[in-house]
């Protein structure tokens, strides 16, 4: 009850502060999207305040080159080690769900490379996704020797990068960021500093994060733009330089596409020429097949914040949770999922604020 | 037209997800296995989609009812698909109110499966029947080839009698929303062991017989419906009382019993307690001025321990959890088996 | 992404922990931290301690309850 | 110390073999099942190892059975599935004297089963329903995935009620044995379809629901046990009913109505007419006073018009065949599902 | 060794031929048959015909209940 | 019953003409044992009548080397098509049943082949296993040009060359042949008139067979040594000439080891160097490994018809229909699973001849 007395506290406040003017304000994190949803925090917020999603959810932004690359590599008897997350995202043909391969799903990169130790005669891949916050945990396994029967897919993606070429684009109508809080657990809040909008780190509670909105609105309002550390007891100033360091030792900066963009210079990580044998795609001879993304999926635009899911004309219809067209059908925390299972709860909201 | 469109979407093939428990398993039903025109023996029958049929003899009804066991692995923290298979058809009998006499055993087993496998399984079985105070009368017993099938697959149906069956659809506004104890201990705890996840302490199913839990709710008066939340966990089965008793279920988040430890791994799963199994639990639907009488009631059972009260119903439709920090959202039927992911 | 977890250290050898997680206790590497110590709370993500936090406290709802609990009195003073 | 080492001798695992409905299928269940201690609701139960059970109800009794279907291909010439799921358990029910009420269906389904073959297995339970004039009142849906199963099961269940339960084991000395129809069209049919051999013409599956037939040899009387031919053909039932009853069962070769079709398939495939499954067939002992009235009984129904007295019961123990020349043997019961041969 | 079935032809295509096994009918090889006509009885193994046979009363019982009634007889006079 | 009259009366004069003497009688055919046991022959004869059978059923004679070259085939991916009869029979270490290789059943070799034919990406290998009967029809399709994926495993062998070496032996206590019929219609009785002993060549239909253990032991009595028809509707003095000359167009004679026996000269057949491509073993580098077999078992001595299964000590105990030592207990023929299945009917001959 405390909990909730603070949060309508805050949210009275956001109301009060945004009275008047129309406030986006976009996250880039799948996981302050779960929180959002399902602590029903839109549902909190005045009408003339808006959450979207930015290219936040490493699923949704995995394009299908590299879905089909890691199918292959199921279909030539690989075992193939992913975390849960990817299992549905689909490639042009094939997820890795309907493939006929050996799928192992892990909590870990270091699970998969227990497995690829206990079993000598199989040929592991691991499918490594993720930004800033898991990448230094592929760095950590390629530090400390794993078998040769081990390898990784690097699809790792870097924020930062993203977030400029998105402003860049000039084409998204947004108020400020709310920064992603594990993200910048690694990398410091620092390199946001490059970026003349508001933001505000926040942390994924409930609360924590109607904190973080309500610092962002009171910047916004303030017409101030800096970035502001609402989760301080876990993101410093300078990151986990350790983390850092390991990251550079094994991984070089590069550029990469990202699903539903065009290639984004200096966004992607590659292995550096030292571990170059744990790469799969090397290892394996397979080469990423660039193409035309599905015909009619906006997900480029709704990553950017310029388009809603129910702007898209497949929504609902042809791509649906049970068969996405795009990846943002995919995740639990892909906006056009979201919209797809939680969208009426968008309705009860103004439900909930006109009958009280 | 509208209904004619629903029908053609259908997908050509079946998938896994026809089988979580959730909507899509609906509308396989409710698009294939609904075409059934003897489906009803004279009560309740398969056009209901209850937890049984009920067949009017005599003054009383017979209750019949039967489940498919599948899972994986078959012996797990807390149980095993032995005592499951048993669990499963008595609670599926007590959910229609009935007091469960007598049940089969239809075993499917994949060539090369250890006997010792087999026996350990029938001597859960055995003590599960004793506990839940009924019988295994008859059984069957197929081998497929190891190419064909890749675990034992055990059918239980049973038979209970009741002078009174109680509906999945007999929710009123006003009624309470029980729940006979923690959410989603069976789920996490299979798919934490499933996936090789190693927890130090020990997650378990919760999977058990609780006729007698329900025996003392119905004895103490007012329940208007029951369910069991197994596949498609309470999010399943709460969205699927209300569509049927064409009501609204608010429920409280922070009312909601679920372990400390059942969180945590639930958590580091990135998976929602509400979607997954249970195996030893009931929702059950009270008349409001019955609610504490029988809360306590439960509440002195073996099985009843953890009881609360989780929300009430209301007029309207849909299932709205009021969360923590006073926010609202729907409680949507899961879409298919829980993953566990890391983002 | 990121899901993370609050867990804390009760045992390490290596760069491995056991850390409890509420209840539940698991194995988790410690490769990216610098001096991991027992008893020490930090965040786990993939299985990996990402950053050890200041305090048990600074995650708990304690610190935003009192930060909030000063806004609230700020703004109504407002 | 017999029945230890005899214990002792159960192989580590199942094997296919156990499954094929002879005395390895009887030793895995003396060995494993008859293990369970609570087995009897008070009537006839699991230790029977009858058609069914049966448990008192009033002055009635209820009988349940269970039976999974596994077979392949799914489509048959004759029948499916479908037919074969509702035609097993409603003989099953017939075979224990009880009018088949209601029955379950629990369908475990392999990922990418096609819906369209859902739809025509389920229109032929429905048909099949409504010839047997009963009801589909419950069910379950299981899908799993294409790795983990390769072909649909249907488990059904199904409870019928009699005044007086008929056994297997109650054969008398002087008994005569009818057999309701012609022997081994359905395995016979399913083996040549299934492996692919070209008959020009249609060898069919017997599958059927027979208990008008069965209804009429109650009502003419004097049915003293029955037992439906199904895995292990006739062959295993006649040693089944002997060895349960304490006789020996007599059957002169040329008595045994097959079909010239059979026959010629069965000559070509080296397989034994009396060793595979019948689907819509009893093996039915009477009074010998009654065996002519109730054989025409038997002989105006629609499945009973080629039914014959193949035997009689004598003291002893066994099944003899006294050949067409004149020499006798055991029909001893088959070790596995019989195979195809060419020498 | 070996299961042999008598049969009839009923068709004949180049080196195949449709035959009647007593209600059933089957293709079956002719491969090994110098000239295979129409009505021909043949013994037929592993879906070869292996051999004419002279006619279909010499493969069944007609001859055989001949040949040892003239034995029994015989024997029954010695 | 007129049946029932015939097979009496011939039992009786077999009676009266056999009284005084031990007659044993050997037959050499798989289906003539069939027959035997499955019509209660051996309940109508005297005591003083014994029929034994000898190395006639072809899945009781292949070795173990033989079975283990095609499971080793299975176990390499190659699609097998088998007689249903090999199923079961125990190799080294594995069945084919126990294999995990893709095993069809034919009725025929016309249908492995016309299943190549039909899976051009497939490599189809039939185990042509038969006598002088079924060797012709592995000639007549590799006559026919059958597709490059299908080869054969030759498992053929020839009756005379194994009854030559049997009475060579000198260790077999018999006093006549009741010859094969389906191997003699292809085969011919002349090659038979080679052997100095009482040879009847008999049908398959009960009656036939009573009739050709009568003129046996006429024959044996009467003390005459000749090779008399008594299945002359299908067996000719030559025999099928044209099947004749396609076997030795395909075929040479080669020798080869029988299970039970040692390698018997001149007793089995092997692919003519124009066809060698057919070879399985040649196409796909298997050599037969010739080894110990089974200790214990006594198949040996069983086909020569010096002991009986109930003389070996692994009878009904380490060896069983359902885990066979020796492929005597394989085979529904195979004299040893005869004796375990229907043995106790020994016993219901006297008990019948007893009570009557
Ligand atoms: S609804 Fe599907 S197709 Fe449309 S934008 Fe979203 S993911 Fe892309
Ligand atoms: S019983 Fe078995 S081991 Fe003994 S001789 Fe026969 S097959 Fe060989
Ligand atoms: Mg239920
Ligand atoms: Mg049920
Ligand atoms: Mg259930
Ligand atoms: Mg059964
Ligand atoms: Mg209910
Ligand atoms: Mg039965
Ligand atoms: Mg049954
Ligand atoms: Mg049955
Ligand atoms: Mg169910
Ligand atoms: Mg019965």
């Amino acid at each position: 009850m405390q909990e909730e007395q603070i949060a309508r506290g805050l949210a009275d406040k956001i109301e009060k502060l945004a009275a008047g003017k129309e406030i986006k304000i976009m996250h880039v994190c799948g996981t302050h999207e779960y929180t959002i949803t399902k602590s029903g925090i839109r549902s909190l917020l005045p009408k003339n305040v808006k959450v979207v999603m930015g290219p936040g959810c490493p699923v949704c932004v995995t394009p299908q080159a590299e879905i089909d690359a890691i199918v292959e590599l199921a279909e030539k008897g690989k075992v193939i080690c992913t975390y849960g997350d990817l299992l549905r995202v689909p490639g042009t043909k094939s997820s890795l769900y309907d493939s006929v391969g050996d799928i192992h799903i892990v909590q870990s990169i270091s699970q998969a490379a227990d497995y690829a130790r206990e079993h000598p005669d199989r040929e592991v891949v691991f499918m490594a996704v993720g930004f800033e916050t898991t990448a230094p945990t592929t760095a950590a396994v390629l530090l400390t020797n794993p078998p040769d029967n081990f390898s990784v897919l690097v699809s790792h993606r870097l924020i930062p990068p993203a977030m400029k070429w998105l402003m860049e684009q000039g084409e998204a109508n947004l108020s400020g960021f709310l920064l992603p809080g594990h993200v910048c657990t690694i990398s410091g809040s620092e390199e946001y500093g490059q970026f003349k909008v508001p933001q505000v780190i926040a942390g994924f509670e409930p609360l924590q994060v109607m904190y973080g909105l309500y610092m962002l609105v009171k910047q916004i309002v303030e017409g101030r733009a800096e970035v502001e550390n609402a989760y301080a007891s876990a993101v410093k100033k300078e990151g986990n330089l350790k983390a850092k360091r390991m990251l550079s030792e094994v991984f070089e900066v590069c550029d990469i596409m990202w699903r539903g963009f065009p290639v984004i210079p200096s966004s992607g990580l590659k292995l550096k020429p030292q571990y170059e044998k744990y790469d799969a795609l090397k290892k394996y001879g397979i080469t990423l097949k660039g193409g035309a993304e599905t015909r009619g999926c906006l997900c480029n635009e709704i990553l950017r914040g310029v388009k809603d899911p129910v702007d898209c004309k497949l929504f609902g219809k042809a791509c649906t949770p049970l068969k996405p067209v795009g990846a943002c059908m995919v995740s639990t925390e892909g906006a056009c999922r979201i919209w797809y299972t939680y969208g009426k709860a968008v309705k009860s909201v103004f439900t909930a604020k006109n009958t009280k | 037209m509208e209904k004619l469109a629903a029908v053609q979407k259908m997908p050509e093939k079946v998938s896994l997800i026809h089988g979580a428990g959730g909507e899509m398993m609906q509308s396989l039903i409710s698009g294939v296995f609904a075409a059934i025109r003897n489906n009803n023996a004279g009560g309740i029958g398969l056009e209901a989609l209850d937890d049984g049929a009920a067949i009017p003899f005599g003054d009383q009804y017979i209750v019949l009812t039967t489940d498919n066991h599948v899972i994986k692995p078959i012996f797990f923290p807390g149980g095993d698909i032995g005592r499951l298979s048993i669990s499963g058809t008595v609670n599926d009998l007590a959910m229609m109110g009935a007091r469960p006499i007598a049940l089969t055993n239809g075993v499917v087993i994949p060539e090369g499966f250890p006997i010792e496998d087999l026996r350990r399984i029938v001597r859960s079985v055995d003590e599960t029947l004793e506990e839940a105070g009924c019988a295994l009368v008859t059984g069957d017993t197929k081998v497929l080839p190891k190419e064909a099938l890749d675990s034992i697959i055990i059918n239980t149906a049973g038979i209970g009698i009741t002078d009174n069956p109680i509906r999945d659809c007999g929710l009123k506004p006003g009624n309470k929303i029980i729940v006979t104890g923690t959410i989603g201990d069976h789920g996490i705890a299979i798919i934490a062991h499933r996936e090789g996840f190693k927890f130090g302490s020990e997650l378990r199913s919760d999977v058990a017989p609780i006729w007698k839990t329900v025996e003392a709710a119905l004895d103490a008066g007012g329940v208007t419906a029951m369910k069991d939340p197994t596949r498609g966990g309470v999010a399943s089965v709460l969205n699927e009382m209300a569509r049927k008793s064409g009501v609204k279920i608010v429920v409280r988040e922070e009312s909601l019993p679920i372990r400390q430890d059942v969180r945590a791994a639930a958590d580091m799963l990135g998976i929602d307690p509400l979607e997954v199994a249970n195996e030893g639990k009931a929702v059950i639907g009270v008349e409001a001025d019955r609610a504490e009488a029988v809360l306590e009631a439960i509440r002195k059972t073996r099985y009843g321990r953890d009881a609360v009260i989780i929300g009430s119903v209301e007029e309207g439709s849909g299932v709205i959890m009021k969360t923590r920090i006073g926010g609202q959202r729907f409680i949507e039927p899961p879409l298919g088996d829980p993953v566990p992911r890391v983002c | 992404m990121c899901l993370a977890v609050l867990a804390q250290l009760k045992e390490i050898k290596g760069n491995v922990a056991v850390a409890d997680f509420g209840g539940l206790t698991q194995e988790i590497r410690l490769d990216l931290l610098e001096e991991p110590r027992v008893d020490d709370w930090v965040l786990v993500h993939t299985g990996f301690a990402i950053q050890v936090v200041d305090e048990k406290e600074a995650l708990e709802m304690k610190k935003v309850l009192d930060e909030v609990a000063a806004i609230n009195e700020g703004m109504d003073n407002a």
